[in-house]
């Protein structure tokens, strides 16, 4: 027994390890690819790991109180979490993490966790712009979560499960399988809500960097910020296999993993290149007209079936 | 203009209303047996011949206690009402002349003297105490009008009319006491049909009513006038 | 249909109608004396019979005839409690009266007639 | 036996002696006077005695040594006993009362009074219908005299309009009486039922209906009744305590004798003069200030109920055990308590109730107050209550629901302006004006007081068969009220002690589901009291109210029938409607509260009494209510009252205002405790509803599913929008209360869990938040959000607390919120409501927004210079708190000790659908391991803690200005603390959801509709007294046209 | 170099009810990593230059460019950060107002260990034209201990990224110790300040 939670955590190290030097990686990639649209060559695509380790290794650091120190924490933790509640690879016992724990109820609101803690340190910080963008960012969340969780609900009728998992397996068996193609509403609604989860143009306010110095972690320095930077990493993979596993069929190795999710977040790049920026009730509006309406079609004609 | 309407709709209304009580009664052809037992009873065991007196004292008793009662409260109630205040003047009050005065002060003890004789009689001839007492007072009030000056003595009229409602009580209690019936007229003696002395404790019972009767109306109608003089001032 | 009844309702009708439209508090009284005369007419007329003497025995009516010869004594009786009541009420309502009018405040902005049943309307709602 | 004709002998025979014997000194007189009041008090005491101990069983007296018909004869029944009983004794307080005036007044005033009471005592005793037209012409006489006992204008034209009309109805029942003669060729009643077939034709009912218009008309009936409000208001109050109350229950006994007589098809119209009168009087005393009239208002309205409620039940033809019981026991709360009220507004003098506000300073004046008020309103364990429930029970038993709807309406109008009385008088002013309170008008006022509560508790004890643990709230609170003088700390101790004693007393009754809630209940409450001795001081009153309340919600769990649980319903609302007036500036928030409670206790009553009665098992109701079948009329009644109680969509608009305006630590109790009976009330539906699978709820279901996700949803977007940080988390109270009916209305297994645990969860969170937030409160001396800020660094432990309720109530795993959430979306999912599922998250998206304002602005954030010294909060504030982070903590790590049980509970009523494996509770779709969560959130946060401690070198701890800051330094906190208006941009996105208020602007126009149709209504009462002649005989008119027809 | 153990400053310009407001520690200067790790978190550093975006005076215009793809200064791991928490660089736009000055110490003071001015165009050398101004800096390395000076008025954002890898080289060197110069003669450089800027107003370090 004690044997094999070692194993397991062994295992849930080895792939994160390999889930944030990818999602780094993936940043640095397309930090590149953005350069190259606006034709640029762009920084070399491991500068996220120097910036991290830069950071990590400042001389100094402030703080401003015990939740402020906790912030960044909770944020990776967060990260960490919701990465390790899900089953990375389908089938593969190395990605498997712990999503035995829970289902993807217990992976959606376990990234409020990591929110949470960040919106309550960058808080004690207590800098009004901090502030400013968590109250934001919050809002924002509330309206795209709301296809977000439609399209889930819609799938979880089509599959009748709440394991990811199972939901993968479900699709198994040749591309016209992917949720993509037989519930392409719900795919649809969740992708328009990808975008503001991921905080891209048109939805990026939140972080605004000429307005409000970059939102929430304005006070954070050195190796706060090293932290929130490994997190963005990895809670981008999170999020990408998240999606995959939901709507495009998942992984069966470790490498359709990565072009999966490569692609899932090309896509959503080009859309955030190409479009300016909502104001915040633009936005809210925006997720709780359309693709609330996609999501509920989709529940509907599921639930008809 | 609405309300006038209003009105005349509703008299007429309550004339259509109380037509029925007018058309469907058919005049009466003899005596229900309520009121042939009456007439019955009260030559039999009240030896009463004024059945009117009778009912009035002894079977609705109660009635007729509560009716003294009635007078009683309004006598109360006018006094409770209007302070009398000691000095009453007469200015500009109505001044009768001296025929007047004379005559009103010839026939008051006769006045009198024949209400006493109507509730002596009550149970005998018609009238009984209610009337007796009214013609008392109608000499009171004879003598009131015609002489603008008199005071009558209150405290006699109040002693009056407090003694004889007592004594009322007091008589119907004896009832209670002796026959186990509250107003029950029969511990006196009932006497010879017919005769002043006769028909139990009915005419004491009718004589104090006229006493009391007489003198609270007295006191009503003085009571009403030394208001209305003063209101002249 | 007997005449008096009528006659009693007429007078009825005749004070309800000088409660209603006399504004004057005298003339409301004198309605409601008039309204207690009818009253007492219906009562004494609703127990007469026709061709019957009053109900009192003497030489002209035997004792042990005499309910085939009197009229319904009780209404007599009733009616008698019952002018009595009304007297009683009538002065206690023309004392009201007097002390209404005493109670009236008579200084010249005051127009209100303190004999008015319409001046007394200061406690409504 | 002494005879009962010496009572009138002693009156009259003093009457009549009294104007002599006043010449030898008023002082003989007096004591005359009350010797003989004394005297025939005494007399039918003796004989209410000889009843009770089976010596005798009432007596027929005749008269003058006749036997009826041909005399008049006089009943001394059981029913005449009480009311000449209860007439003399009013008699003699009243004459306490007006002891002064008649020491200076004239001899008169005395023998009016005493010749009145004879009347009344002649009412309700004779059995001719003659001698009732004397007795009541000697009653009014003597009225029309003793009004003018103030020789003031206004009681004289009062006295006169009373005159016309009391003049009006002797003529008409004069010839009533004539014609019933004349029909029946008698006068004597009972030999007059005895003929009732002679009275035929038009003519026979018009004799009858002339007699009982009079007798209706002395009952002022709705709308011919101004003169007897100008009455009301003019005339002396102790005067007045006799007429609305002895001689209106006199005349009322009257048309009681006289009913027989009536056919019974007429019981109908008579009910509806009654039920018309009853709600126009209580519709049009809403508007009324002067507190004389309000209580004319009332008066006419009890009367009017009394005869609603007689007629009514006659003309179903129920048993005379039955009339007795509800008519008496209305009969009986109105006499005591109208009387009452009308000295004490004599005491006080004020002619405005919104001028009532220095009665604070006389307490014992105030809990009189109360007392008749509550009696007044018909709430336990006053008689009114047991009646109007039985009332109503029959009523719904005929299935006569216009009248149901018509009295509880109008007894909610006739609750509102009472406790708007109340309210006033509750109000805690500067002023220090000192009522002058002779004891010759305090007696009265407490023996009227006492008599009433005496005949409760018997009534309550004995005759309605409750046991000891159910009056035990009422226990508690006297108990506590004995405990007054004591300070806050020793009197909380004495409150713990007690609730503990009760708590294990509760342990051995209960078991299941009723464990579950008697101890989230009690045992929640119970932690919650030592918050409560935070204060310093006495805090005189509220302990008492609190242990009643208390024990009230924990007998609800263990009620057993109906009433019981609606007795004990009631008594919770009273109690916590008295903690809420507590608070400083409740007036208006108060009364919200309880006319919102008032209508939700209405309609389930109701509901309990469209439902079948329950097999008399010694079983509590939630094993018992299911075993009949219950209609689906019964069960929406239930859950519209159980939704009012814990205000969702609709009728959440006294929830915000309340919990705001109450004290801290009472918020604290209303919103993690009371709600929750309103949440087990649905569970006794659920309960009802699973144990009938025939009965179709799918429509119901679907319905309060909706209306709670609905709830949550608008709840939270209103929530985020507060600067209020008490409103804020009443808001977010509503809202999760929604989601408990959401999961509940789910029925299936999961769904209930769900319930549960979010009952749970909510009571624990809510404490938390709740006390925590108090805490503050206390320190900053706001309630402004936007005044605070910056508070971690003072409050770390407020801080840590109100971090774990916002985690919990958010549903973040890895704590309990998760889990219960989770089992929420199960439960929908799986009973198929997915876009209600869509809606719970976009609910608990928005929470997110509310729950952070709430920690930010409060905790985080710049912290103001005038809170740089304030302390952490109190400790006793803080215990409970930690008790509950401990409770949360250990079900969040091993959540299968609380599921486990719980389901079990459930599957009696629910099959199971759940597995487990191991820690791993495995539903239809999914499957979550709380405990294994837990470790691994534990460990990913430990682990990146420990490294950032390895790693940062040289962190310096900064202060609050040392922030980012192109240009000068930040000015002051306040313009640096992002918090007012702080989801403007959401407004703009969002606010149209919420900014039309349409709840609210409906509840305003309801009553805005209802108050101005009172103030239309009540221009019927000009002030003519002419007007109001003619209104009498319009009236007469058109009654006899709805009755005549027959 | 030895740890001082920290120092209270006075911050004795500020109302004495506001000094609770302010961290009033001194600065000082902290000790290399080992040999090895100090070369490689050096590399590390010089690749990674975040800049203040914060344009001081009318060189700031200059900088703009850098970023345009003309220019495109990410390629040398050059970006700019908007708040100086996290910024490692602080570009002082030329011409330094007493105005400016106390922003400049402000958001100096601000950034963390490691810190490294660049100071553009010749008026924040000798004051150019401005050499006589009554309100502008002569010499702003009176007040801030500055790595690399870039002149010309205005340089170009050729000469601009010219400076940026002067300032990589001599990082990688492990010359630019001015967060630990700044420490060391902290009164010096405070004096300094405090003769020019009159409204001080704030503490005298600024966390």
């Amino acid at each position: 027994m004690t044997t094999q939670i070692f194993i397991k955590i062994g295992y849930a190290c080895i792939s994160i390890a390999v889930m944030v030097a990818y999602g780094l990686l993936t940043g640095g990639v397309m930090a590149r690819i953005r350069a190259r649209v606006y034709g640029r060559y762009g920084a070399p695509v491991w500068q996220p790991f120097l910036d991290i380790f830069k950071n990590l290794n400042k001389r100094t650091a402030i703080s401003h109180g015990m939740m402020f120190y906790l912030g960044p924490i909770f944020r990776f933790a967060g990260g960490l979490g919701t990465y390790l509640f899900i089953p990375a690879v389908f089938g593969s016992v190395l990605f498997a993490n712990f999503s035995g724990a829970g289902d993807i109820f217990l992976v959606m609101y376990f990234i409020f966790f990591g929110q949470l803690g960040m919106a309550l340190g960058a808080g004690e910080g207590g800098h009004p712009y901090s502030g400013i963008a968590i109250a934001r960012g919050l809002a924002q969340m509330s309206a795209f979560e709301v296809p977000f969780a439609l399209a889930v609900i819609s799938i979880v009728v089509q599959y009748d499960t709440f394991s990811i998992t199972e939901i993968v397996a479900a699709q198994q068996g040749g591309i016209l399988h992917w949720t993509m193609f037989t519930n392409p509403l719900a795919t649809i609604a969740a992708f328009i809500a990808l975008l503001g989860m991921n905080m891209q143009s048109p939805f990026d306010i939140v972080i605004a960097p000429q307005e409000i110095p970059i939102g929430p972690p304005t006070e954070f320095p050195s190796q706060f910020l090293s932290m929130l930077q490994t997190n963005r990493g990895l809670f981008l993979v999170a999020k990408l296999i998240l999606f995959m596993n939901l709507f495009y069929g998942g992984a069966t190795s470790v490498w359709i993993l990565f072009l999966k999710t490569f692609i899932i977040y090309l896509a959503n790049l080009f859309i955030g290149v190409s479009f300016p920026r909502y104001r915040i009730e633009q936005a809210i509006k925006f997720f709780l007209k359309y693709p609330t309406i996609i999501g509920i079609i989709a529940i509907i004609l599921m639930a008809m079936k | 203009m609405i309300r006038t309407v209003l009105i005349y709709a509703t008299l007429i209304l309550m004339v259509i209303i109380f037509f029925p009580l007018l058309s469907e009664i058919k005049p009466l052809s003899q005596l229900n047996p309520l009121a042939k037992r009456y007439v019955e009873d009260s030559t039999k065991n009240l030896n009463s011949p004024n059945i009117v007196t009778s009912i009035v004292v002894t079977y609705r008793g109660l009635d007729t206690l509560g009716e003294v009662t009635v007078l009683f409260l309004a006598t109360t109630g006018i006094g409770f009402l209007i302070k009398r205040r000691k000095k009453n003047g007469e200015k500009g009050a109505f001044q009768a002349s001296e025929i007047l005065q004379t005559g009103s002060l010839f026939l008051f003890p006769i006045i009198i003297l024949f209400g006493t004789y109507i509730f002596l009689h009550g149970h005998l001839t018609p009238g009984g105490g209610f009337q007796g007492g009214v013609l008392i007072a109608s000499a009171s009030v004879l003598l009131i009008m015609a002489n603008v000056n008199i005071k009558l003595n209150h405290t006699v009229l109040h002693f009056i009319e407090s003694l004889s409602g007592f004594l009322y009580v007091i008589i119907g209690t004896i009832g209670l006491f002796l026959l186990g019936s509250f107003l029950d007229p029969k511990f006196l003696p009932l006497g010879k049909f017919g005769s002043l002395f006769s028909a139990g404790a009915i005419p004491i019972i009718y004589s104090l009513i006229g006493l009391k009767v007489g003198a609270e109306l007295t006191n009503i109608v003085d009571s009403l006038r030394a208001e209305g003089m003063e209101d002249e001032k | 249909m007997i005449l008096t009844t009528v006659l009693g309702f007429i007078l009825i009708i005749l004070g309800i109608w000088g409660m209603l439209t006399q504004k004057n508090l005298f003339k409301m009284v004198i309605g409601f004396s008039i309204l207690d005369s009818g009253i007492h007419l219906v009562i004494v007329s609703l127990g007469y019979i026709k061709d019957k003497t009053a109900p009192i025995i003497d030489s002209d009516i035997l004792a042990n005839n005499a309910s085939s010869q009197v009229v319904d004594p009780i209404p007599s009786a009733l009616v008698l409690t019952a002018i009595v009541i009304g007297l009683a009420v009538t002065a206690l309502m023309l004392t009201y009266i007097i002390q209404l009018v005493n109670t009236h405040n008579f200084d010249s902005k005051n127009m209100k007639d303190p004999l008015s049943i319409t001046s007394y309307e200061e406690l409504k709602w | 036996m002494v005879n009962p004709l010496y009572m009138f002998i002693l009156f009259l025979a003093f009457g009549f002696l009294f104007a002599i014997l006043d010449k030898m000194g008023r002082k003989v007189t007096l004591t005359l006077f009350y010797g003989v009041l004394l005297a025939n008090f005494i007399i039918p005491l003796y004989w209410i005695w000889g009843i009770f101990s089976g010596t005798t069983s009432g007596t027929e007296i005749s008269t003058a040594g006749f036997m009826a018909p041909i005399s008049i004869n006089l009943r001394f029944g059981f029913e005449e006993i009480i009311i000449v009983l209860l007439v003399n004794f009013l008699g003699l307080l009243s004459a306490i009362y007006l002891s002064d005036k008649f020491k200076k007044s004239s001899i008169n005033g005395m023998i009016l009074f005493m010749v009145l009471l004879m009347s009344i005592d002649g009412l309700v005793m004779t059995r001719d219908i003659f001698n009732i037209f004397v007795f009541l012409e000697i009653l009014s006489i003597a009225t029309y005299s003793l009004i003018a006992i103030e020789k003031n204008r206004d009681s004289l034209s009062a006295g006169f309009k009373y005159m016309l009309a009391g003049g009006i109805a002797s003529a008409f029942i004069l010839i009533g009486i004539i014609f019933l003669y004349r029909f029946t060729g008698t006068l004597n009643l009972d030999d007059m039922i005895g003929k009732s077939h002679l009275l035929v034709g038009k003519a026979g009912f018009l004799s009858l209906y002339l007699f009982l218009f009079a007798i209706l008309l002395e009952l002022k009936p709705f709308p011919a009744n101004g003169w007897a409000l100008d009455v009301y208001q003019a005339v002396n109050e102790g005067l007045v305590a006799i007429i609305a109350v002895a001689s209106s229950a006199a005349i009322f006994f009257v048309l009681y004798k006289f009913l027989p007589l009536v056919p019974s098809e007429y019981y109908g119209y008579l009910g509806g003069v009654g039920l018309v009168t009853f709600f126009f009087s209580n519709l049009i005393g809403l508007k009324q200030k002067n507190p004389n009239r309000l209580l004319g208002y009332s008066s006419i309205a009890q009367m009017g109920l009394l005869l609603a409620t007689l007629s009514i039940l006659k003309s179903f033809g129920s048993n005379d055990l039955i009339i007795f019981q509800i008519v008496g026991g209305l009969f009986i709360n109105h006499f005591l308590a109208k009387a009452a009220l009308f000295w004490l507004v004599g005491i006080v003098k004020k002619n405005d109730i919104s001028a009532w506000t220095n009665l604070r300073t006389n307490p014992s004046l105030l809990i009189f107050l109360g007392v008749f008020i509550l009696a007044l309103s018909g709430l336990p364990p006053f008689p009114g209550f047991w009646a109007k429930w039985d009332f109503v029970m029959i009523l719904a038993s005929k299935g006569s629901y216009f009248s149901i709807i018509g009295i509880l309406l109008a007894s909610l109008f006739e609750i509102t302006y009472l406790f708007r009385w109340l309210g006033f008088a509750m109000k805690k002013t500067d002023s220090t004006e000192k009522i002058d309170l002779p004891i010759s008008k305090e007696f009265p006022i407490a023996i009227s007081a006492i008599a009433l509560l005496v005949f409760s508790v018997v009534t309550t004890y004995f005759f309605k068969e409750f046991s000891f643990i159910q009056i035990l709230p009422l226990v508690g609170l006297v108990l506590m009220y004995l405990f007054g003088y004591l300070p806050v700390k020793v009197k909380g101790f004495v409150a713990i002690v007690i609730i503990s004693t009760y708590a294990i007393k509760l342990y051995s009754l209960v078991s299941g589901l009723e464990l579950f809630f008697a101890a989230i209940l009690v045992v929640g409450s119970l932690v919650q009291i030592i918050a409560t001795m935070y204060r310093s001081g006495k805090r005189e009153g509220f302990y008492p109210f609190l242990v009643m309340m208390i024990i009230a919600i924990g007998n609800l769990v263990i009620a057993k029938t109906y009433l019981s649980f609606f007795f004990q319903w009631e008594l919770m609302t009273i109690a916590s409607y008295f903690l809420i007036m507590k608070g400083k500036e409740v007036t208006s928030a108060g009364l919200k509260y309880i006319i919102f409670s008032m209508g939700a206790a209405y309609f389930i009553m109701t509901g309990f009494a469209f439902a079948p009665v329950i097999p008399a098992i010694n079983l509590s109701l939630i094993n018992t209510i299911g075993m009949k079948h219950i209609g689906i009329l019964s069960l929406s009644l239930l859950s519209i009252g159980f939704l009012i109680k814990i205000g969702s969509l609709g009728f959440h608009v006294w929830v915000p205002d309340t919990y705001n305006k109450a004290d801290d630590d009472t918020t604290s109790y209303l919103s993690s405790i009371v709600s929750k009976a309103g949440i087990f009330g649905f569970f006794l539906l659920a309960v009802a509803i699973v144990k009938n699978a025939s009965l179709d709820t799918e429509l119901l279901l679907t319905i309060i599913g909706w209306i709670g996700v609905m709830t949550a949803i608008i709840a939270s977007i209103m929530a985020a929008f507060q600067e209020n940080v008490k409103k804020l988390i009443a808001y977010s109270s509503i809202g999760q209360l929604g989601y408990i009916i959401l999961a509940l209305s789910a029925f299936n297994h999961i769904g209930w869990l769900a319930a549960l645990n979010l009952t749970l969860n909510h009571m624990l969170f809510k404490l938390m938040i709740f006390l925590a937030i108090a805490g503050v409160i206390m320190r900053t001396k706001t309630t402004n959000m936007y005044e605070m800020g910056g508070l971690i660094k003072k409050m770390p432990w407020s801080y840590i607390s109100v971090l774990m309720g916002i985690i919990g109530l958010s549903g973040v795993p890895p704590l309990a919120g998760f889990g219960t959430k989770w089992m929420l979306y199960n439960a929908l999912i799986e009973r198929g409501w997915y876009l209600q599922a869509g809606a719970a998250l976009f609910a608990s998206g928005i929470a997110f927004l509310y729950l952070f304002r709430l920690i930010y602005t409060v905790f985080l954030g710049q912290a103001k210079p005038e809170h740089k010294d304030i302390k952490a909060a109190p400790l006793w504030l803080l215990i409970p708190q930690y008790i509950a982070i401990a409770v949360v903590m250990l079900i969040s790590m091993k959540p299968i000790l609380l599921l486990k049980p719980l389901s079990e509970m459930i599957s009696v009523y629910i099959p199971t659908n759940l597995g487990w494996v191991g820690d791993k509770l495995i539903t239809v779709n999914g499957y979550w391991n709380g405990s294994q969560v837990m470790n691994v959130t534990m460990i990913i946060f430990g682990i990146p803690f420990l490294w950032m401690l390895f790693i940062t070198r040289k962190v310096q701890k900064v202060k609050q200005f040392n922030i980012v800051f192109a240009a000068e330094r930040p000015d002051r906190p306040e313009t640096t603390h992002f918090a007012h208006n702080m989801y403007a941009h959401y407004n703009k996105a969002m606010g149209f959801l919420v900014t039309p208020k349409l709840a609210i602007k409906f509840w305003d126009r309801v009553s805005e509709w209802i108050s101005s149709s009172g103030a239309t209504l009540r221009n019927f009462y000009s002030g003519n007294g002419q007007t109001y002649l003619l209104q009498i005989i319009l009236y007469f008119i058109i009654l006899y046209s709805i009755m005549g027809g027959k | 170099m030895k740890e001082k153990k920290y120092d209270i400053l006075p911050n004795s310009e500020l109302k004495a009810e506001d000094r609770d407001l302010f961290c009033d520690a001194r600065p000082v200067p902290v000790s290399k990593l080992n040999k090895y790790m100090e070369k490689l978190v050096n590399w590390a550093r010089a690749n990674s230059l975040w800049f203040l975006a914060f344009g001081t005076g009318c060189g700031a215009v200059e900088v703009r460019p850098l970023m345009t793809a003309r220019f495109d200064a990410y390629r040398y791991g050059i970006a700019g950060r908007p708040t100086p928490r996290q910024s490692g660089i602080i570009l002082i736009g030329g011409y330094a107002s007493v105005k400016t000055l106390k922003r400049i110490i402000r958001s100096y003071e601000q950034m963390q260990n490691p810190k490294f001015v660049i100071s553009l165009c010749s008026c924040s050398i000798n004051g150019g034209m401005y050499f006589d101004s009554y309100n502008t800096i002569n010499q702003i390395d009176k007040y801030i201990p500055v790595d690399v000076y870039i002149t010309g008025c205005m340089p170009r954002p050729e000469a601009i990224i010219a400076g940026f890898n002067k300032l990589k080289d001599r990082i990688k060197a492990g010359n630019a110790e001015g967060a630990n110069k700044y420490a060391e003669n902290f009164d010096y450089y405070k004096a300094n300040q405090k003769k020019i800027i009159k409204d001080w107003n704030m503490p005298d370090y600024n966390w």
